[in-house]
């Protein structure tokens, strides 16, 4: 069978943000692909250098919508460190409350679009329903459901009240109790695993190699936390363990992220239980001493990197945003190689990839799984005079 | 390597490549010129173990451009590595033939900073739509948009 | 068959093509609202693929650059009339008044036509994914059709006749199919869910990863019929595998008046189609879409064996029982 | 209106138009916010399908456009080529305040800052993201301002019309 160039988005139905995949197919077989990231760029960095701080904290929760909460975090930890002020331990526990839910929203969002993506509609339904509880818990704390807003430079913007934090903890003895049936579902469900199971695999070797970061890396082996690394916030007190797994395929993902559900109920339950009287926020001062600092957040996805730099005003000179999504790229390009069509979706999803953080291309590569080399201009080039009629 | 891995030992063998300092905790810093920062990088991989990448930062600080490699391991110390660049026709080696994440961070630089990694075979346009001028730069300080010149977009149709 | 006014009735009102495009409809309606109630939802009201079906024949046709509009008009159609076609022969008040000797063989081959439709209207396209999707559907065919005319061709074996309707007859005077013959009873199904191309075999239509496969060109009133065509085949795939194997809309004992008889055999059917979908439905909202590979790998292996293995058992059934 | 055959199937047309939305959704470049409360809207507890409404992955079955946020300059030609795929009828929703302005991201280099610059909008909805109930509420709008079109055979109507004020609409409008 000849080959055939497949065009999978900028719009298409697996995918709800525009990428665009060039998979140059063998029947069934994937015999090397070109992805193309630059659908979704803003200037966002450019924009984040012309607003004073107060101002960029909103502009950063827009990075992205899923993990909103990570960026303006990571700003916010990196600016207070510059200027040196402690926040109240307090405002710390609120961030990871809000944080451990971001989280589980997210993982409950992923395992959802993943059982999507293998057409099992059921599953997608139900862990969505449950989201809803964690959206609920979340609106009650900051008033929105998916840009919190909570941050502010020193603090957090609104505290939790005893209604808000009983109100909390009576969600989540549901909810532990649907996480641990979707972790019997992920375990053993028969379509599942026939769909997972095999399917893109990153030996810890390769893991290492292509610098993967979150739940790709665990599902490898990999015990790269930066919430363990690095401690921030307050996951130096709550009580939580690192979930790895050595599976290194989408199912070794996907355990990771419902185990990573059940260790965040945990810490949530923690922090609402343990929540420290006292000040939800000190005062700033409205310029930053000159500096420069690596902000480190364990994001849902994986590691994200703010690199800030300050020049003495009110703004920054330079943040230097790292997704985590961008980090796993180049494994996702290596895995795809020689899979089956049908498994593109599940493999690129299973690195959870934000595009709208990401928002840049990244590489080709060929049969012999050698590093990214890229020749894709001419058969583009090809492909687009021959067929424009992409959907 | 034998014993924990110090700050120390890692600033004492970093002298030969130029000045340390430590940022934090567990953080070190490095300047150093770019013509040594592959040996940098080589070195401090064999030695103390540093194998993932975790990001290249370019700033523009209207003088110069700087990039900066931030390395750790599993030791989880941060390296930071940090090169100065003229403006003008900025090159740099590419470190994608020993860390291959790097090709990513790289092809991003040179979209938006211009900076030419030699070396890195697919240094093409990634972040900037195709309609966009070849030498046009979007992050640096003194970039602006030009009124008359056609970014991408849908030409003649804006209503 | 002998009255033609009858035959006119039967053909195009009741049980005919009006009843079964009430009856197709509905049947839509009762699948989407099964998965909706299973998912925990509320689900569509009952008028839902009946507005779909008007709205779609209302919308503007889109003829795709470089498309035979000649045949991509009439692909749909032709589908269509194939399983309207086929619906005639199944039993449904009583048995079937244009029933011959044969025509189990007839409604199997003109259900087989609309994924041939569906293959070319892919190829047509000249779309990637319609293309692939209509590779994927004819692929999916040489699967799962083996298996599933073995699993509806052992009633007729044991039974002794090609006549669906003396199937039924034969079943109402010995013993129901889904009792003689339960593993040829669930390749059925299974081959029927394929056929149908419902989860766990949308293969062809993944939407995740070919958009609509070979729907995706289709607008208008291509749209609507081909999906029609798709409601109607599940009609009469659940009608054709109650009539081989639960017995079909036939009692074993007489009722004097003959209207109450056929009403109670139309409530028979109505029964025995609808416990069909729901067995279909159910399957279709507890399992996820597997792969190509494996679905060739399962059913070659383990359907087309099981399959094989049922042909063997109603050979030796055969030879010690019916015959002896 | 008369009775007529050709006036009763026009009739039974909207309605079933009414009844069965079949929407796509166009992500345009936007922070995924919008998106995943589109997809929430699917979910159990919002249910869009018991009025009817369907996500579409194929353009070509599509009766609602759904463009999430701003488009970038990228997304541009590749919006009004999914718009042009749809078939008549069609409308388009412009979700969120990028979708209306750019928002947060107004006036970036990469940016064509709203929807209307590249494709007719019919309904805004505002939010950041709009929750679900006003993301349905959009679509419900759409759905009269459809009603009302038919009545007056056409679009055009809208262009002399000011701004509907119905209390219902208090967040989403119509284009003068």
């Amino acid at each position: 069978m000849p080959e055939v160039v497949v065009s999978i988005g900028p719009h298409h139905p697996a995918l709800k943000e525009p990428v665009n995949f060039k998979i140059i197919a063998d029947g069934e077989k994937i015999v090397r692909l070109e992805l193309d990231l630059s659908y979704n760029h803003r200037g966002v960095e450019k924009a984040a250098e012309q607003r004073d701080f107060i101002r960029v904290l909103p502009l950063l929760e827009r990075v992205c919508g899923i993990c909103s909460h990570s960026h303006s975090t990571a700003f916010a930890q990196g600016i207070e460190e510059i200027m040196q002020i402690e926040i109240p331990p307090r405002a710390r526990y609120i961030r990871t409350i809000i944080a451990e839910l971001e989280r589980m929203h997210s993982h409950l969002l992923w395992l959802g679009v993943a059982a999507h993506l293998i057409g099992f509609n059921t599953l997608f339904m139900w862990t969505w329903r449950d989201r809803e509880a964690v959206q609920d818990t979340v609106e009650e704390m900051s008033g929105n459901r998916v840009h919190y807003n909570m941050n502010e430079i020193g603090g957090v913007r609104c505290d939790l009240t005893p209604a808000q934090v009983n109100a909390a903890l009576a969600r989540l003895p549901n909810l532990e109790e649907r996480v641990n049936k979707y972790v019997d579902m992920v375990n053993y469900e028969e379509t599942m695993l026939l769909r997972f199971r095999g399917v893109g695999r990153l030996s810890k070797e390769e893991a290492l190699r292509y610098g993967t970061v979150g739940p790709t890396a665990r599902a490898s082996g990999i015990d790269y936390d930066t919430r363990k690394d690095d401690p921030y916030l307050a996951y130096a007190d709550a009580p939580w363990n690192v979930v790895t797994d050595t599976n290194g395929d989408v199912y070794g993902r996907t355990r990771v992220r419902v185990w990573e559900i059940q260790e965040s109920l945990r810490i949530v339950r923690y922090c609402l239980e343990n929540l420290p009287e006292g000040a939800i926020r000190v005062p700033a001062p409205k310029n930053a001493p000159k500096g420069e600092i690596l902000s480190r957040y364990e994001a849902p996805r994986g590691e994200l990197a703010h690199f800030i730099r300050t020049n003495g005003t009110d703004r920054v000179e330079r943040v230097d945003i790292r997704t985590p999504t961008l980090a796993n790229w180049t494994s996702v390009a290596m895995c795809l190689v020689n899979q089956n069509l049908a498994d593109i979706p599940v493999i690129v999803a299973a690195i959870d990839p934000c595009l709208s953080c990401t928002s840049r291309i990244t590489l080709v590569e060929n049969q012999t799984k050698k590093a990214g080399v890229i020749s894709f201009d001419e058969l583009i080039r090809r492909y687009r005079s021959r067929n424009p009629e992409e959907v | 390597m034998t014993g924990p891995l110090t700050l120390e030992s890692i600033a004492e063998k970093m002298k030969e490549f130029g000045v340390s300092e430590q940022a934090r905790k567990n953080r070190i810093r490095v300047t150093t010129t770019p013509d040594k920062v592959h040996d940098t990088i080589r070195t401090v991989q064999a030695m103390f173990g540093f194998d993932r990448l975790i990001t290249i930062s370019a700033v523009d600080n209207t003088r110069t451009l700087e990039l900066i490699y931030h390395l750790t391991g599993p030791h989880r110390i941060i390296v930071s590595i940090a090169v100065e660049l003229e403006r003008d026709q900025p090159a740099m080696p590419t470190i994608f033939d020993i860390l291959p994440p790097a090709g990513i961070y790289e092809r991003q630089i040179h979209d938006l900073f211009g900076i030419v990694f030699t070396g890195n075979p697919n240094m093409k346009r990634i972040m900037l739509n195709e309609d966009w001028p070849a030498d046009e730069y979007p992050l640096r300080k003194d970039w602006k948009p030009d009124p008359d010149t056609f970014y991408g977009g849908i030409k003649g149709e804006r209503s | 068959m002998t009255d033609p006014v009858f035959g006119l009735i039967y053909i195009f009102i009741f049980p005919g093509f009006l009843f079964l495009f009430i009856y197709a409809l509905f049947f839509a309606f009762l699948d989407r609202k099964i998965a909706s109630r299973m998912q925990q939802r509320v689900g569509p009201p009952f008028f839902q693929p009946f507005a779909d079906f008007i709205k779609m024949l209302g919308k503007e046709v889109i003829d795709p650059a470089g498309v035979d509009r000649v045949i991509f008009d009439a692909a749909p159609l032709v589908a269509l009339a194939a399983v309207m076609t086929a619906y005639l022969y199944v039993p449904i008040i009583g048995n079937s008044p244009l029933a011959f000797q044969g025509d189990l063989v007839v409604v199997l081959y003109l259900l087989s036509l609309p994924t041939l439709v569906l293959f070319l209207l892919g190829w047509l396209s000249r779309n990637i994914f319609s293309a692939i999707g209509g590779i994927r559907a004819i692929t999916q065919l040489f699967i799962y059709e083996v298996p599933f005319f073995l699993a509806l061709l052992t009633p007729a074996l044991m039974a002794g006749t090609w006549s669906i309707s003396e199937i039924v007859l034969w079943q109402q005077k010995n013993l129901w199919f889904v009792f003689l013959q339960p593993i040829g009873f669930i390749v059925a199904l299974i081959g029927l869910q394929a056929k149908l191309e419902r989860t766990p075999f949308d293969i062809p239509e993944a939407e995740t990863e070919i958009v609509a496969g070979p729907w995706t060109e289709l607008t208008g009133r291509r749209l609507a019929i081909m999906d029609l065509t798709i409601d109607v085949s599940l009609v009469v795939g659940s009608a054709l595998v109650a009539a081989l194997f639960l017995g079909g809309p036939l009692i074993p004992w007489a009722i004097t008046p003959a209207w109450l008889e056929g009403i109670i055999c139309f409530l028979l059917f109505l029964i025995k189609t609808l416990a069909v979908l729901l067995i279909l439905s159910s399957i279709k909202v507890a399992t996820g879409r597997i792969r190509i590979d494996q679905l060739n790998d399962i059913g070659w292996k383990y359907i087309a064996s099981a399959s094989l293995v049922q042909v063997g058992i109603v050979l030796v059934m055969n030879y010690l029982w019916v015959y002896a | 209106m008369a009775v007529t055959a050709a006036g009763l199937s026009q009739r039974l047309v909207n309605w079933a138009r009414a009844r069965s939305p079949w929407i796509t959704v166009f992500n345009s470049g936007a922070c995924n916010a919008c998106d995943i409360e589109i997809i929430a809207c699917l979910m159990p507890r919002f249910d869009v399908e018991r009025f009817g409404i369907l996500v579409k992955g194929s353009p070509r079955h599509a009766d609602i456009l759904i463009v999430t946020g701003h488009v970038t300059l990228k997304q541009a030609s590749r919006l009004r080529r999914v718009w042009e795929q749809m078939p008549e009828p069609k409308y388009v929703i412009a979700m969120g305040a990028c979708g209306a302005s750019g928002g947060v991201f107004h006036g970036l280099y990469h940016m064509m800052d709203s929807v209307d610059k590249v494709i007719p909008i019919d309904v805004y909805v505002a939010g950041c993201p709009p929750r679900p109930d006003e993301i349905i509420n959009a679509v419900v709008t759409c759905l009269n301002l459809l009603r009302e079109d038919a009545l007056h055979g056409g679009r055009e109507w809208r262009k002399k019309a000011v701004p509907v004020t119905r209390t219902e609409e208090k967040t989403c409008g119509v284009i003068p």
